[in-house]
C-alpha cells in the first residue's frame, strides 16, 4: 500500500510538472544568466520569468522579489539585513514567541550581537494581539517580525492589523509566511509589510529555493557578499533550474490555490471532527477557524507523540510531533507552551498537515488507524490512571 | 537501498515497541519504581515481584518514546529470573547493547529504564524494613 | 551548427547522469531529512551518500562537509563565520587582490564592521608570494583566505605551503577551491586547510549547490540560524535533490579527473599555442604551467573584450571577458590589474575555458574564427595605428 | 521564446555591430574628435570633412564594447549631410533611439557618440581659425 503522506508542512514533494519545467535548465539552457552570449541570455529570461510569477502570486513587483536559497535565507537576510542596515536608528526588534526557529534562533543570535529583542506573549489560540505590537514599539525599534500562519498548530496571525500599526510607526515589518504562500491569497500592499519570506518546497517547488520579498525603499544590507547578482541583493550564481520551478509552482498555486483551499478545509475539518468524535481526552490545538486550510494539530492526553508517530509509521502513515524529536534537546514545542499547554499536551501532540495528494479515503483510513493507536498506547500509559 | 536504514532505530528496538513485554500493572508489587517527569517527556513506572531475593515477575507502564516504551520493556525482560544483586548490575548501557544499540541522542532512555529498575529495588528494599 | 561552449569556468552543464540521480528526490523520495517517519529516513541516508561522495573527493571526512548554496555562500560562511566566532582573539584577516569577489566583496563588508584586511599582492602570473603571507601575519591574525585557482587566469596558488605558513602561526587558513575541486586531486590534509570552498555547477552538478569544509576543531558561528540541520552548522530544509546531484557529481570527478585533465591540459595548451602563433600582439595572462588544465586567458592588443565576445557569439562561440561587461562598473578585471596589466590590456582580455565536451574540433574552429574577428576589430581601432 | 531575447542589445544595434558604416580612417579630415580613454575602457575617434558647413562624409575608429561600436556607427550615419548647426542638435539620446535603444549600463556611449561629434566639430572650427 502507498503510504498516507500527512506532513506537507515539513516539505511537499515537488510536482511532477514542476520537475518538467525545471528540466530543459539543467542541460540545454545551463547558461550563467550574468553571461552576455546567447546562453545566458537565454537563462536569463527563464530567471525573469519566473521572478514575475512569483511576484504576481503575492501582488509584488517583479524587482522586489530576491530569490534565497529557502525560507530559513529569507528569514535570516530580513532580519539581519534590516538589523545591520539600521543600527544607527535603534537596536530593537519585536518578535512573537512562536515563530519558527529560523526567525527565533536568529533573533537569539542577534541578541549577542547587542540588539534587543521583545518575544510577545500569543493567546490560548496561538494568537499575536496587535495592541500588544503597539504597546511594545519604543523609539529605538527598527523591526517587526511576526509569522503570518504558524507551521505546526496552523493559526493565521493577524497580519493586516499589525501592518498598520508599524505603518504608523513607521516601523519596518518583516513577515515570515512560508506556510501561506501559495496556499491563502496574500497581497503585500494589503499586509502592509515590508519584508515577506517564502520557501518554493511548501508548495510543489524543489528544495532549496525560496525568496524575501523586500519593498521597493527597504534598507537592508545584503547577506550574501561577492558578484553583481540579483541587482547586488544576492550574490552567487543563479539556481536557474530551482528558480524556474518556483516559478511553475507559483503559477499552479495561483490557478489551483482558491479550490484547492477549499476542498482541504472539508477535508482538514472532517479530520479534526473525525478524532474529537472517536477519541477522548483530547485537545485541538491552534485556532479552530483562523487556520491553515492544511493543518489539524492535536494533543492526545496521557500519551507521547514520538510513539504515535512510529505507530502510525508502522501502518503506512507519516505525520509529525509538535516536539522536536529528532533534535538533541528534548523540550517540547516552544510553541505550544507559549499557548499555554502543559508540558505533557505539548509532548502528546500530533501534527497532520494535508496537500494536494490527500484524499478523503486516506483521511478515512486515518480516522480507522489513530483510534487504536492511541488506545495501545494509552494502555501501557502511568499516566491514564489518574 | 536495504529496508533498515530507513528507520532510526535498530530491528530489535522496533520488534520492542511494536510488541512490548511486560506491560500494565500488577496486582501488589513489592517494589515500584518511577521516573521522569512530563517537563522532559518521559515517565516510565517499574513494578518487581521478588521471591526469595529473586525478581519473579516485572511489568513496566511508560509515557515516552519509542526508545523508551523499547528500554522499558527489555530491561522488564532482563531482570526477569536475576537476584536483586544481579539485577543492580544491569547498567543502561547493557539495556541499550541488548537492544542492538539506540541512537545517540535516544541513550538517555537507558539511563531511565536502569533508573527505573534502581528505583524499584530501592522500594522494595524500603517495604521491607 | 550547435554553439561551441568555451565558458566552463562560469558554469558547466549538468551531466544528464547527474541529473538523472536526481530526479527521484524530487518526486519520490521527497520527505525532509529532518522527519523520522520512514519517508524522511530515506532521505537523510540519501544525503549522508551525498556528503561522503563529496568528502572523499577531497580527503576529508564525513562529518567536516557542510553543504551550502553554493561557493559564494561556502565563502561567506567561511569568512564570516571565523571571524565571528574570533573576535576576542584578534581582528586582522589576510587575503590576495586576485579573489573572488564572493571573497573580496566579504572582506570589504568585514572590514566596514570592524575587521582589518591585508590584501596581498600577486606576481605577474598571479601567484601570491607564501613569504608575503608570512610576514603580514600578526598577532591579531585570525584567518588567512587564498583561493587555489583563479577563475579569470587560471593560476594554482601555493596553497600547501601556505597552509604550512598558517599551521606553524595557529591561524585559520581558508581556500577558495571552487575552480579547482573535481578538475585537480585535491588532499586537505596535504594542503593543510581548516576550510575549503566548493560549488556543484563548476563540476557538472547543479546550480545551487556546494559546500564548506570545515576541519573538525575549527570555531565558527553558523551562517544560516534556524533548525538543527548540518549538525546545527546551517539551518534550512536540505536541498535533497541537489545534494545528491553534487554527490553524484562528485563520484564522477572522482573517477574521471585524471584522464580529463590530461585531456584538457593538451586542447589548452594547442589553443595558446596555436592563437600566439596566429595572431600577433597577444599575451598569455596567468600562469604558463601552473595553471587549472581547462583555463586559456588572453589579452588582444588594440581591441577590448566585449566586441570580441559579441562576435564570437555571433559565430557561435561562447566565451567570457575578463572584465565585468554586465555590471553597472566599467572597472576593467582587478585581477588582470593586480597583475600589471594596462587597463588597455586589461579591457582586451578573453577568457576561454574548456570542458567535458570540448572537442578538438572544436579548438580548430575557435582557431579559424578568432583571427578573422581580431583583425576585423583592429581593422577599427583607433590604438591600432600607434 | 522569441530569438530577439537572447540578445543583450537590439537588432539595429547589432545590425551596426556586425556590419558597422564609414569604418576607417579619412583622407585630410577638417575635423578631428578624440574620446574616451583605456582607464574606462572606450575610445573614439570620429573625423568629418565639411563643405559649405555640411558635413558631407563622416568616418570613425573605436575601440570598445559592442554599444560604443553601434554608437560611433550610427552617429557617422545621422551626421552626414547635416549642417554643422544641425548636427550639433545630435543629442545621445537620439543616437540611442535611432538604435532602438541602450541597456542603461550601456548609455554612455551614446553620450561618448555624442561628445566625439562635438569633439569633431571643435576641432574643424579650431582648424578654421
Ligand atoms: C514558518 C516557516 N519558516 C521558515 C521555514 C524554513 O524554510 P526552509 O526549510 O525552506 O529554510 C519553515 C519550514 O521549514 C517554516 O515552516
Ligand atoms: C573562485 C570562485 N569562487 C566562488 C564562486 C562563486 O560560486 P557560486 O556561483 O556557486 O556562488 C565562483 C564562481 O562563480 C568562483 O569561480
Amino acid at each position: 500500500m502507498k503510504p498516507i503522506y500527512l506532513d506537507y508542512a515539513a516539505t511537499t514533494p515537488t510536482h511532477p510538472e514542476v520537475v518538467k519545467a525545471m528540466l530543459p535548465y539543467f542541460t540545454e539552457v545551463f547558461g550563467n544568466p550574468s553571461s552576455i552570449y546567447s546562453y545566458g541570455l537565454e537563462a536569463k529570461e527563464a530567471l525573469e520569468q519566473a521572478r514575475a510569477k512569483v511576484a504576481n502570486l503575492i501582488g509584488a513587483r517583479d524587482e522586489e522579489i530576491v530569490f534565497t536559497s529557502g525560507g530559513t535565507e529569507a528569514d535570516n537576510s530580513a532580519l539581519k539585513g534590516v538589523a545591520l542596515a539600521n543600527e544607527s536608528k535603534g537596536n530593537h526588534i519585536i518578535t512573537s514567541s512562536i515563530e519558527h526557529h529560523a526567525v527565533s534562533e536568529t533573533c537569539k543570535f542577534l541578541e549577542k550581537r547587542g540588539f534587543q529583542v521583545t518575544y510577545l506573549p500569543v493567546d490560548e489560540y496561538g494568537l499575536v494581539n496587535p495592541e500588544d505590537v503597539k504597546k511594545a514599539i519604543t523609539v529605538k525599534t527598527i523591526l517587526i517580525s511576526i509569522m503570518y500562519g504558524n507551521n505546526e498548530v496552523g493559526t493565521i496571525e493577524p497580519i493586516a492589523e499589525i501592518g498598520q500599526i508599524a505603518k504608523e510607526a513607521k516601523v519596518y515589518f518583516h513577515t515570515d509566511a512560508v506556510q501561506t504562500v501559495g496556499h491563502i491569497p496574500i497581497a503585500v500592499d494589503e499586509l502592509g509589510v515590508n519584508l515577506l519570506s517564502m520557501s518554493a518546497h511548501k508548495l510543489y517547488g524543489p528544495k532549496g529555493v525560496g525568496a524575501l520579498y523586500v519593498r521597493k525603499g527597504t534598507r537592508l544590507v545584503p547577506f550574501l557578499h561577492g558578484g553583481d547578482q540579483e541587482k547586488k541583493r544576492r550574490a552567487t550564481t543563479e539556481n536557474v533550474p530551482g528558480i524556474v520551478g518556483f516559478g511553475a509552482a507559483a503559477e499552479m498555486a495561483q490557478r489551483e490555490m482558491g479550490q484547492e483551499a477549499q476542498r482541504l478545509t472539508h477535508l482538514r475539518d472532517r479530520l479534526i471532527k473525525g478524532i474529537l468524535e472517536r477519541i477522548e481526552d483530547v485537545r485541538l490545538n491552534g485556532h479552530p477557524k483562523r487556520r491553515l486550510p492544511n493543518n489539524v494539530n492535536i494533543s492526545f492526553n496521557f500519551v507521547e507523540g514520538e510513539s504515535i508517530l512510529l505507530n502510525l509509521d508502522l501502518e503506512g502513515i507519516c505525520v509529525s510531533t509538535g516536539s522536536a524529536c529528532t533534535s538533541a534537546s528534548l523540550e517540547p514545542s516552544a510553541v505550544l507552551l507559549a499557548m499555554g499547554l502543559s508540558h505533557e499536551l505539548a509532548h502528546g501532540s500530533l501534527r497532520m498537515t494535508l496537500g494536494k495528494w490527500t484524499t478523503e479515503e486516506e483521511i478515512n483510513q486515518v480516522l480507522e488507524v489513530l483510534p487504536r493507536v492511541i488506545a495501545k498506547l494509552r494502555a501501557m500509559s502511568p499516566l491514564m490512571k489518574k | 537501498m536495504p529496508e533498515n536504514v530507513r528507520t532510526l532505530y535498530s530491528e530489535k528496538v522496533m520488534e520492542h515497541f511494536r510488541n512490548p513485554r511486560n506491560v500494565g500493572d500488577m496486582e501488589k508489587p513489592d517494589g515500584i519504581g518511577h521516573v521522569g517527569n512530563p517537563v522532559c517527556g518521559d515517565i516510565m513506572e517499574l513494578y518487581i515481584k521478588v521471591k526469595d531475593n529473586t525478581i519473579v515477575d516485572a511489568k513496566f507502564k511508560t509515557f515516552g518514546c519509542g526508545a523508551a516504551i523499547a528500554t522499558s520493556s527489555m530491561v522488564t525482560e532482563m531482570v526477569k529470573g536475576k537476584t536483586i544483586a544481579e539485577a543492580l548490575e544491569i547498567s543502561n548501557r547493557a539495556v541499550a547493547e541488548a537492544l542492538g544499540g539506540l541512537p545517540p541522542i535516544k541513550m538517555h532512555c537507558s539511563v531511565l529504564a536502569e533508573e527505573a529498575l534502581k528505583s524499584a529495588i530501592d522500594d522494595y528494599y524500603a517495604k521491607r524494613k
